[in-house]
Order: structure tokens, then sequence, then C-alpha cells
């Protein structure tokens, strides 16, 4: 075809018809298909990894009994299956952490989003991204050696924390979450339209007012999202509380000065032990991470929801 | 900068990989530092998948060398046989596992095992110090021990309570050294348990109880725990060698390398020394196992 | 204070109603809330960098060439000279694997999910909600999966590639989810002028979307291969080795990496240790900050706001 | 500021101000209750509109019209203080509000808000409940009222609303039509009885039919509040409006485009008889 | 199917139409390139046009006006399956080029468009240079050219871009105004070489100069191609174009609405003496 005329009319109509192969379409989306398809066979790994000793765990220890128990002892002469001191350790750990970071992080969404003015955002929004991304093996550290001191030297009465306790892991925890918190909050309290917060001043609000009952609220799917994300990153988080949780499991400790064994930590430190691989008590690990997987699974399917209705609300 | 006398002269090359034991790390470490100065081409990993993961990957034939703080168990046993794998039992240190109390605690300087008992057994109610003693003062009990998940803890139940894994469960355990060390410090009324190498190491903020096996209270020591007195909590600690690994020319020189400075070794590592009667055995287990392959 | 005492019934006196604006009211609460807000602020991110800061300073002492050319020592008298060479070679080694690895796979899937799939379908949705189910997955159970497939069924024992295979498994979510978005951000006009000239959708993806999204992906990308830097749970359920006084030279190599050479050091109970820790803490660090800077400075300078 | 002291400068054509009485679209037009007095209004150093002088008059319609970008959102924005919002915005000049200047330093914007109200272009209702959104603005200014139920009631029937939503008001403000919307933008800002509601080009996200309720609902507010409009159609301002002011943009030597208000009049003279060619050319279609 | 077979609906006009000679706006005017035959376009189950017929005349400029939401664009992207690439959107009837149907099996939409090009209402320039924006379309659809620089160059001239742009060629698309990015838009359009162009409000985001430009350039292009031009404004189509399709939007029982065709004929009769009141209406500025 040369540059200097245009389709021949009469010919044009019949030139429409699938004439040419473009094999490299086909070829791309034969690729395309096959790298989407990895993610599928990691979850397929997955329950797999997980299931076969988990199933074999529960051929000799009953479900009710895992569920229901009130302690955790695979490793001692005494056994005893009840995976509830693990949870109630992880829910500790988390209810801290979450006391500690959900204030935190959406008073500094707030105050950045409505407050800040535009240079100091640019400045603190890049931080906070960057924070977040500090490795949580440095969270433990800071734990055990720098809060831990601190929380024992102030604390007011003789009876102190243990040296590893759920307080000092879910201050350390909470911390670590801020930034994830306040950034993505932040990101929803952005999107909330201009419009909305001109209409409430328009209706003579004060900032406070249209902070508090305009923008959070607007935004308050995708900090439900955040929240949740926190919680889920909590929960499975497991060098912080390997390092500064302790290991104790043979009862349901919710007293935050003590020191207990989360889901994660369990599963770490068998991982690292001495009992012989294999035996139950081996595959007890492999019980606990298919429960972990199941929880957080349900966090998630929440938090997909709550970043739905987030983007729905103004797309 | 050491005179190694009897190995293989030559440059060797290739790996040697130990894994297992975190207890027992510190004596192939050490040995992998030494024998770097002598063997650079070699490449010795030490791993610290616990006791249990290092005999699954021996008996799988994905190491040379098992560090082991407990001896081989039944299942681990014919999970080797099954794979086909033959191997020889080294001691290559002693341990005494030391009972220690905080600085504070003027009263107590020795437990008899039978007291150990009372306090450690399953079930026990023991909270306060005049409940193991009535000349203690009044003093809350506060317990601190190794992760359940040790070979450590494993000896430990097995000859103070009789069964290994017997054990109350409501003290704080922890994998983390630091954990006893600072919660036994730190606590007036606190009481703890490790290796020996431990309270070595921290002996400016511990103190180390005596402990009364039936003759009289013995202290923790190196020579105690050589001459076999302090008793009965003097354990041994092993490496598994197989035969296939010391096929291996730079297997079989790092394990001969390992027992000819076995002493440096275990010096250097803070362990119980062996005795001449045990480095002979070695020397003719580990000579047997050559013979072997 | 003027509050308007203005019932349904009337509204304010317009004669007067000029200078009521110049009564203003004190609004206390107003200060005190706007305190409050910076207050978190500066609380988070003081606690923060009070932290850090106390890190470096503990690893003060180790903070010199020794810490990236000295190996490890197994000898504790000799704890002062030594380094952590091998596990940042180690760390190296996997990242640069993850690279490999995980950004094709990643950046293909974020392409079948953004341009080729039908959304309307459901395994296409499934395939969706598996990604941003794994991305919530603790990172502990991809050792677990490691463990049990990687290294052992598929034989690839306890390797550097083993490791690498993890870890891309690990962050792959985050690669697909960011390029995704950096796709997305391209707007749909790009795509039909792209169309309307008669361009196939391949050429369309290849020559239009994906170079106008490549800010988007390349953050996206090296925020993900930070987080692999940082992981530490999966390597210790796989059993990473973590004394090594050798680099890895090779896929099938043995290794260690920086977070696992800090968490065994923390484990110990001698102070030199815990110094050593600081200092390769304060590398690890540095490296994954650098790496951060570096996608948020490409992020927010070239990514096009349309 | 004396309310009819305004400035007539060369290339603006005030007509109709200051003679209520004659042609005045209705008989009970009064002072002006807003007055500006030579505003400029920059953005950072961008001079956006120069230099406007025109009066509100009260409770009437002004319209403001013009192409595109000629700064009548500006302006309107002016009045009431919503500028302050924008960082970097600034105006100079004066605008009064009963002879009180409204950027003195003393003058509390939100009560200038509260009584100078405001409806923006796309219908922005939050994302509450019918009920909420009108009850909004009584709550946080702290208004006493005797029965909240009732104030929102009024507040919907003069904003002729009330009828198509009473028996959902507890449901969201997102959940109506464009049309409804806007409705329930121009309740809420009623609800808070200002004296002035300044609208931006409040039906151009509307249909036709939505478009023609709003106006009738204009003309209606007209007895009770001054209204000012910016509005793109021509036909609308013609439709509704009593004043109109006519905007356009002039380029200035450095390639720089500056919002002037061209021509100011009752709105019968404006479109039958501009003063001004460009008037005249923009009414006709011409441009734009 | 016959392109002369146009079946003239109740409730639509079609005038001028299968009769050239008569009063129609050039002497070259030929038999309908393309037409339509009771097409109705869905979005899901939503069907947003009904039973649209009318005929699109070579090398003629095809105007398409109506009120906001009536569908114009929806049809015009009919003419290239651009719908195609909206999910859910389907297209029934028949849409005819030089008697093919485009929606047949056998057709490749790739093709379809390379022969019917496109403009779109917002300047959409890719992000590279001017160069590689005019070079994107040939070498894409591997059209075979002696020199890229001759097409590149005669693409912008045709374009009347190639004064202003001859000597930053190298720099961004996105670097030019809007009225030169939309004349870019056009030659990267013209330099495949296309049968038909179509151009959706291609003014809309202009000012009245750059809009002028366009204008002429189109006039200028009808030499040569087949346009057919979506406007929101009735002026331009009354200067530009030849034949006019008025659209609007009614409303169905179930309160949904569907754009349909009212009126097609000769722009000249269309704006002058309209068959339908509704067009008659929308004209004169009644409604919109
Ligand atoms: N926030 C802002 N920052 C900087 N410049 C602005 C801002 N808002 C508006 N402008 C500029 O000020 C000028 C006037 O804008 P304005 O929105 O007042 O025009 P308008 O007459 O309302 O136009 P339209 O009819 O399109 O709404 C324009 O050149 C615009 O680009
Ligand atoms: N992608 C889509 N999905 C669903 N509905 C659509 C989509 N695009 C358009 N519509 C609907 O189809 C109808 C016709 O839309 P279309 O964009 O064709 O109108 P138009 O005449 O071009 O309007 P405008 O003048 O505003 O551009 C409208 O009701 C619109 O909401
Ligand atoms: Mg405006
Ligand atoms: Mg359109």
């Amino acid at each position: 075809m040369s540059t200097s005329t245009s389709n021949a009319g009469s010919a044009a109509g019949s030139a429409l018809r699938r004439g040419r192969r473009r094999p490299v379409d086909s070829t791309v989306k034969v690729l395309l298909v096959a790298a989407a398809l990895v993610s599928v066979a990691t979850t397929i790994g997955i329950v797999i990894a997980l299931a076969q000793p988990t199933v074999g765990f529960f051929q000799q220890v009953s479900i009710v009994e895992f569920v229901t128990g009130t302690s955790w002892t695979p490793t001692f002469a005494q056994k005893a299956y009840g995976v509830l001191p693990l949870v109630a350790a992880t829910l500790t750990v988390t209810g801290v952490a979450l006391t500690i970071a959900v204030p935190l992080g959406l008073g500094s969404a707030i105050y950045l989003s409505e407050y800040a003015n535009p240079r100091t955002r640019k400045v603190l929004k890049p931080i906070i991204e960057l924070l977040a991304g500090v490795p949580t093996v440095v969270y433990g550290f800071v734990a055990l050696f720098a809060l831990n001191p601190l929380l024992q030297r102030w604390w007011p009465t003789d009876n102190g924390p243990a040296f590893q306790n759920l307080l000092i892991a879910g201050i350390a925890m909470g911390i670590m979450i801020v930034p994830t918190i306040a950034s993505i909050s932040e990101d929803s309290m952005a999107a909330v339209p201009r419009s909305l917060r001109e209409g409430a001043y328009a209706l003579a609000s004060t900032k406070m007012q249209v902070s508090t009952r305009v923008v959070v609220p607007a935004a308050m799917s995708g900090i439900v999202a955040a929240v949740v994300l926190g919680i889920s990153r909590a929960v499975g988080e497991t060098m912080i509380v390997t390092i500064a949780g302790g290991l104790t499991s043979d009862r349901i400790v919710l007293n935050p000065l003590e020191g207990a064994a989360t889901m994660t930590a369990f599963i770490a430190n068998i991982s690292s032990g001495d009992i012989p691989v294999g035996s139950l008590d081996y595959d007890s690990v492999f019980a606990v991470g298919a429960l972990l997987f199941l929880i957080t699974f349900a966090l998630n399917a929440v938090s997909i929801r709550m970043v739905r209705r987030f983007r729905e609300v103004y797309e | 900068s050491s005179n190694n006398e009897g190995a293989n002269d030559g440059e060797l090359s290739g790996e040697v990989k130990v894994n297992g034991s975190s207890t027992v790390a510190p004596l192939s470490e050490a040995a992998a530092t030494f024998y770097r100065e002598v063997q650079s081409g070699v490449n010795v990993s030490v791993g610290t998948s616990g006791t249990g993961g290092g005999f699954e990957r021996f008996c799988k034939g994905e190491t040379d060398i098992s560090d082991a703080s407990r001896p081989i168990k039944e299942s681990e046993i014919e999970a080797c046989e099954a794979a086909g794998i033959q191997y020889k039992e080294l001691v290559v240190a002693n341990d005494a596992l030391t009972v220690v109390v905080s600085k504070d605690n003027d009263w107590a300087d020795c437990l008899t095992v039978d007291q150990l008992k009372t306090i450690w057994e399953p079930n026990s109610k023991v909270v306060n110090w005049n409940q193991v003693d009535p000349s203690f003062p009044d003093e809350p009990l506060k317990l601190f021990g190794p992760g359940t998940d040790s070979g450590t803890f494993d000896y430990f139940t097995d000859e103070i309570n009789g069964e290994e894994g017997a054990s109350r469960t409501d003290y704080t355990a922890s994998e983390n050294d630091n954990v006893v060390v600072q919660g036994v410090a730190g606590t007036k009324g606190g009481l703890g348990y490790f290796g020996f190498t431990y309270f070595e190491e921290n002996a400016d903020k511990l103190k180390a109880l005596k402990v009364d096996g039936g003759s009289g209270c013995v202290e923790p020591s190196l020579k105690t725990a050589q001459e076999n007195t302090y008793q009965p909590l003097s354990r041994p600690l092993f490496v598994y060698v197989s035969d296939a690994a010391v096929k291996k020319e730079q297997v079989a020189d790092f394990v001969n390398f390992y027992i000819e400075r076995i002493d440096d070794i275990v010096l250097e590592a803070k362990y119980v020394p062996l005795t001449e009667e045990q480095k002979s055995t070695l020397q003719a287990e580990f000579d047997a196992l050559k013979a072997a392959a | 204070m003027s509050t308007p005492t203005i019932t349904t019934e009337t509204r304010p006196d317009s004669s007067a109603s000029g200078d009521a604006l110049t009564q203003r009211r004190s609004r206390p609460g107003e200060v005190a809330f706007r305190l409050a807000m910076q207050a978190c602020l500066l609380i988070a991110f003081g606690v923060l960098a009070a932290l850090l800061t106390w890190v470096l300073v503990k690893g003060w002492n180790r903070l010199d060439s020794r810490l990236w050319t000295e190996m490890p020592t197994g000898l504790a008298s000799r704890l002062d000279g030594a380094g952590v060479q091998s596990a940042l070679v180690g760390t190296l080694w996997i990242i640069s694997l993850v690279a490999l690895i995980c950004l094709p796979i990643g950046i293909l899937s974020a392409i079948y999910l953004e341009e080729y799939a039908d959304n309307t379908r459901w395994y296409n949705r499934l395939l969706e909600l598996n990604i941003q189910n794994l991305a919530g997955v603790p990172s502990i159970i991809f050792g677990i999966l490691g463990l049990g497939i990687i290294a052992r069924a598929l034989g690839l024992g306890f390797t550097v590639i083993t490791a690498a295979i993890v870890l891309s498994l690990l962050v792959l979510p985050v690669v697909i989810i960011a390029t995704r978005e950096a796709i997305r951000a391209v707007p749909q006009s790009i795509r039909h002028a792209s169309y309307a000239l008669g361009a196939t959708k391949w050429q369309t993806v290849s020559r239009q979307v994906l170079p106008s999204a490549v800010p988007g992906i390349a953050t996206g990308s090296i925020l993900a291969l930070s987080r692999a830097i940082g992981e530490a749970a999966p390597l210790i359920v796989l059993g990473a080795v973590t004394f090594i006084t050798f680099n890895p030279d090779g896929l099938d190599s043995g290794y260690t990496a920086l977070p696992i050479q800090i968490y065994t050091f923390i484990t110990r109970s001698q102070s030199e240790y815990t110094e050593l820790a600081a200092g390769a803490i304060v590398l690890l660090l540095a490296i994954v900050l650098a790496m951060n800077s570096i996608a948020i400075f490409v992020r927010n300078r070239f990514e096009k706001r349309w | 500021m004396n309310p009819t002291d305004t400035t007539i400068r060369p290339g603006v054509s005030i007509a109709g101000v200051g003679t209520p009485s004659t042609g005045a679209p209705r008989s009970d037009a009064a002072d002006p209750v807003m007055e500006l007095s030579g505003v400029s209004v920059y953005y950072g150093a961008y001079e956006a509109v120069r230099d406007t002088s025109m009066p509100i008059q009260e409770k009437q319609i002004t319209a403001m019209i013009g192409p595109s970008g000629c700064g009548k959102s500006t302006i309107l924005r002016s009045l009431n203080r919503m500028n302050d919002l924008i960082p970097g915005a600034r105006v100079s000049g004066a605008v009064t509000y009963h002879g009180q200047d409204l950027y003195a330093k003393d003058v509390d914007p939100i009560e200038v808000r509260r009584r100078i109200g405001m409806v923006f272009q796309k219908p922005n209702p939050f994302p509450k409940s019918i009920y909420d959104n009108v009850a909004y603005g009584p709550r946080v200014t702290g208004m006493k009222v005797s029965s909240m139920d009732d104030l929102v009631e009024r507040a919907l029937r003069d904003a002729a609303l009330w009828d198509e939503v009473k028996d959902k008001l507890k449901t969201s403000g997102l959940a109506l039509s464009g049309g409804q919307q806007q409705r329930l933008c121009i309740a809420r800002t009623i609800a808070v009885r200002p004296e002035i509601i300044l609208m931006d080009e409040p039906c151009s996200a509307l249909d036709p039919i939505a478009t023609a309720k709003i106006e009738d609902l204009m003309s209606e507010l007209s007895n009770d509040y001054t209204i000012v409009i910016v509005t793109h159609n021509m036909q609308q301002a013609a439709r509704v409006s009593h004043y109109t002011a006519f905007f356009t943009a002039e380029v200035d030597e450095q390639q720089e485009r500056h919002g002037r208000l061209v021509e100011f009049s009752q709105t019968g003279k404006l479109f039958t008889n501009p003063a001004d060619k460009r008037t005249e050319d923009y009414i006709t279609g011409r441009f734009g």
C-alpha cells in the first residue's frame, strides 16, 4: 500500500474480513495466562503443604479439643492441644497494637489530609510510606532492647512486666502499623471529593466539623480497610512476637504484662526447635498454620469488601 | 597460624553441611571458623534447624553432619534406616545444665534434686521460696527455662522429673537466652536453668546454684562436669556423621580436624571439655567410621 | 459567644448582620482538636525516629567496613572483628533472583488481569480474589509452603533458589497489585486512540500502556523487593542456615540473609552480639530505606498525572 | 463604605444600578446588600480576575455570564470567602456586606458563610441520609431549634423536594437523581437561613426537566433570599435573573488571560440593548 | 444489503436522502458509503439508542446533534466497532460499509478501525514525540512506506499543523496547546489513510480560535475523506456539515431514557425547515 492513495472504496468492504494472522497476539495471551496461574498454583501449594500434616494431626487430636481446649502443651509430657491460648495471645497483642496504632494513625492522617499545608504533606507523606517499609525484625530488636528496659524502669509498681511480654510486643507492633494505617487512611481521606468539603464549609462548618462529620465518615470504608489491614498484619506478624512476646502457652493469658506464644511465634519456634520432625507435636505446627491461614482469609474477605465499597462511593 | 599435622595438606574444596541443635552449634561454628584458616576453599555451613530438624535432613541425606543436644530417637533412627543412611554418634563436649538465681538471692546456695523436682514437676504448686524450704524467706518464686522444644528441656526434665518433657508448664520459656538471663537477673525470686555456656557468659549477672544429687552439694564448673561429679545434670553433646559424608574428602578432613582441635573448640564455645577417655572413644569411633566408608 | 438563637421562623436580622460578622467566636474545641491531631503525628513519628536513632547509636561502634568485609565468626573471643559479609551477599543474591523471578511473572499477571481478562467471568474474578487473598497471607505460611513444596517436593533443597522462589511468591501479589494500579492509571483515551488507529491489543498494551505505566510499575516493584529483603519469618521456617563463612556461589548454594543473621544475633546473650545486631540492622535499614526512597522518588517524580 | 458609592470604570458599563424604581424587574428592589469595589482575585501570582465593581441587590437574582475561564466562579467564591480554602488565593479591593468589609481582619469567615450560603455546580450531597444532609447545617452552626424535624421538613418544602422524599428521609442523599440531589443541596443551604445564596452553575449537570424545576425554585426563593447565580446558559440568565453581569477574559501583553467585568445592567436591558460590542457578540452566539 | 434500502420509520423524518442532485450541498455527493439500518445499541441490558437508520454519504460531512445523553457518541462508536471495547456493549441491526456488514462474524475489527478512523472529544495525543504520534498508526498497521518522514510531514501538513511544529517534531505531543493537540490527533488519524473519519465533539475542549481552525480543516478534509462529527454546538453543525442527524432521548414507561434519531436531512433544510416539532424546539433553544 502506498502512502499516496486512500483505500479503494469498492474493494474496501470485503477487505475487512479476517485475513491476517496475528501469531504474536495469541502467543502473548498464553504467556499471560501462564503467569497469572502462578498465583493460583501458590494458593494450591499452600493448601497442600498445610493439608496433609493437618489431616494427620486431626486424626489423632479431636477438632473439638483443638478449638475449645484452654491449654496448649504439645512439647510437654502431659500434652494438651487446645489452641485457644495461642489465639488469645494473638488477639491480646493485636488489641494492644490497635489501641496504639488506630488513634495515632488516624490522627496523623487527619492532620495530614485536613490541616497540614501542602508542602508539609508533600514531605511527610513519603516519609510515612518510607517508614512502612522498615523490616519487622528491627521492631523486634527495638522492642526487646530499647522499649523493654524503659518499660521495666518506669513501671510504677514492683511487680513489673515479664522480660518478654505481650505488652511490649504489642507496642512495637502498634508503632510498626501506624504508618500503614496513616498512609491508607490518608489516601482514602484524600479521595473524598473536594466538593464535599466545600459543601460543608459553605454551610459554615469549622475545620474540625468538616474533618469529623464529613471527611472521616465519607472515608470510613477506606479507614476500616486500613484498620483491617493493620489487624491482619498484626495477626500474621512473626518476628516481633518471636523476639519479644514470650512462649507461654499452657493457659490463656489475657494479661498483656505476661509473655505468651502467639500462633506465629509458636510456629517459628517449633520450626527451629529440637523435636523430631513428623511427630504429632511437630504436625501441630501445620494445624496452627492452617488456622492462621483461615483467620487471615476471613480478614481479607472483610478488607476486600471494605475496599470495594470505598471505591464505589465516588467512582 | 596453627599446625595441622595429619590432615591432607592439599587444597580442598567443596561443601560441608552441618545442621541441627542450636546448643551444639557454637561448637561446630568454632570448628568451622578454625577450619577456614587452614582450608579456605571448603565451605562449611552450620544451620540451626534444631536437633529434630537436623536429623530430618540428615536422614534424608541433605546434610553431612548433624548437631544434636540429645541422642537420636527411635523414629529418627527408622527414618535414617529407611533412607539407607549409616552414621556414627560422636560425643564432642560435655555440658553442665546450670540452675541459676538472681545475684540478689542470698538465701539459696544449693538445692537437692528432690527440691528441684518439687519445683519443676508437672502440676507443681510451688510458687514461693518458702514452699521449697521453710528456712527460705517468703519470696515469690518465678521460673524461667529454655524453649520446651529444646534438647536442654528434654534432658533436664528427664533427669529431674524422671520423664522427658514432664514439667510444670506455667513458667517463662524462651528460645532466647536473654530471656532467662535477664528474667532471672532482674527478679529477686527468679530461678532458671540452661547450658553452662550461658552462665559463664553472664556470670556477672547471675548466681549458679550447687546441686545435690545424693552425694553432697556440687557446684557446676568445668572441673566438676568433666570429673562427672556434677550429677545428674552434666550431659554429653553429640555430632552425628554419616558414612556417605565421610566418603567426601573435605568432610572427612573437617571431622578429622574437629577431633584434633576438640579442646580448642570446646574451650572457645565455653563447654566442658572431654575427658581423656571420651577423647579416645571419639577417635576410635571416627576411625571405625572411616574404615567403614 | 453568639450562638445564633434562631428558630425556624426567623433569620438573622439583616440590618445587624454586617456587624455580627466581626464577633469572632472563640472555638477552644477547634484548637484542641487541631493540637490533638498534630500530637498524633508528632508522637507517632517522634517515637519511630527515636527508635531508629537508638538503633543507630547502639550499633554505632560496629558501623565500619568490617561489617561488610568480614565474615561472621564462630569464636566468641573474636566477635569484635566479625562482620556479616556472607549475610549481605546472601541477601543480594536472593533479591536479584527475586527480581528475576517475581517481576516478569507479576507484571505479566497484572497485564492479563487488567487488559485481557473479562472480569465478568467467574474464573477471572476468582483469580483476582485469590491474589488479594495471597497478599494478606502471613509470611510465615509461605515458609511452610517453601519447606513442604519447594524445598522438599520439588527437591530444590535448602538453597538460594528455594529462598528466592519463596520470597518471590510472597511478594508477587504486591507486584501484581501495584502494576495493575499503574496500568489502570493509564487513561482509557490512550487505549482508544491506539485502537482507533488500527492497532491490535498487544500493540496497544506494549507500545502505549506499558511505557506509560513504567513509573508506577517500577515503584511497586522496588517496594516489593525491599519487602522481600526484610523478611525473616519464612526463612526461619525454611531453616535458613545461620552460620556461613563463605559467600553463595550459585543457585544451589547454601546461604544466610541479613534478617536471619540479625535474628540469631538477637537470641544470643552476649552484648557483643547485640551490638553486632544493631550494626547489621543499620545496614539492612540503609538498603531497605534507600530502595524505598528511590521508589517513592520515582513515583512522585515520573508518575504522570493525567 | 457607602453602598451606593459605585465607581464606574472605563470599559465597564453599569446600567440600571442606583435607579431601582426605573424599569427594575421587581417593584421591591432595594439597596445593594453586597457591593464589590475594585475586586481583583489572585491565585498565587496569577491575577485571575481584575478590578471588578458591581452591586448585589437585595432579594433579586443577579446572574453572572461569560465564556469559560473568565473568572465567574472565582468572583462568586470571593463573596463568601470560599477562596480562603484555596491555598495561595488572595482577594484585593473591597467586598462589603451591609457595609462591613468581608475581608476585614476581625471578620470570622465561618460567620460569613453562615449568612451567605452556596450551591455548587455538581450536586454534592453528603454521603448521609437526606434528613442528615439537611440537618447538618443547623447542627454544626449550633442553631437552637425547637424541632429539627420541622426545620428539615420546611427546608425540603421550600426546596420543592418534600413531596418526593418525605417517605424516604432516612435513605442516602446519593440515592436521589441529579436534579433531586441539587434541590437537596439547596434545601441544605436554606436550612441555615442564610440571607444570600450563591449558586455556581447549579443546573449544568442536570437534564432540561430538572433544570426547569430549579429555575422555578429560584424565582420562588427570590421572595425571601438574595440570589447570585453563575451560568453558562444565556437563556437561563435571561429567564431567571433581574440583573446580569457579563464577564470575559482579556489577554494581556504577556499572553496571560485575566477575567474582566464587561457590562452590568438589568437583565432585560443587557440582552436587548447591550452597551458593549463584546456583550453583543457573546449573546448573539458569535463566539463561545 | 442495498445501501439505498433505507426504511423510513414513523417518527423519523429523513429528508434529502436518495435525491443527491436536488439541493445537495456538493455536486459530487455520492451513494452512501455507510448505512445504518435499525441499529440499537445496548450497554448490558440497557438500550441506550433505539432503532436508528441513516446513511453516511461519501466525502460529505454528516453531523449528529442532540442533547446530552441521547446516544450520539454511542452511535458514532458503533460505526468503527469502538463499542467492542466497552464490556457489555452490544449492537443489533445492521451497520454496513460498502455493503459489508461491519458486525459479521468474519470481520476483523482491527481492519475496520484502520479504514474508519476516529478523533476524540478530549485531545489524546500519546505521551510520545509529535513525530512518533503520527508515525504510530503506519507502524502498527504495518503500512509499507517509502519514507516515514515524508508521510509524517504530509499528514501534519494535511492537518494544518506542519508550520507550527516542524522545528520540534521530537518534543512531546503533550507539550502542545489544546488546539494543536487536537490537530495532531487528526494528523495521526489521516496518517493511516482511512476512508472515513469519525469525530466526537472534537472542539468541545477548545477555545474559539482553535475551534475555527479545526472547522476550516474539516471542510478541507472533506475533499478527500468522509467525515462524521458529533457536536453539541448547533452553530457548528450548521457551519460545517452537509447532512445533520438530530437525536433526542425519550423516556419510556419504566422511566428509562433511550436515545432516538428524530430527524435526518440536509443541514440547510434541518435548520431552516425542520420537519419535527422536537427538532424545532431544540434548534430554537427552547431546551438544552
Ligand atoms: N485553584 C486555582 N488555582 C489556580 N488558578 C485557578 C484556580 N481556579 C481557577 N483558576 C484560574 O482562574 C481563571 C478563572 O477561573 P474560574 O474557574 O473562575 O472561571 P469560570 O469563569 O468559572 O470558568 P467556567 O465557566 O469554566 O467555570 C481560569 O484561568 C482558571 O484557570
Ligand atoms: N459505557 C457505558 N456503560 C453504560 N451506559 C453508558 C455507557 N456510555 C454511555 N452510556 C449511557 O448511554 C446513553 C447515551 O450516552 P452517550 O455517551 O452516547 O450520549 P451522548 O449523546 O454522546 O451524550 P454527551 O453529549 O453527553 O456526550 C447515556 O444514557 C449514557 O449514560
Ligand atoms: Mg466556573
Ligand atoms: Mg458524547
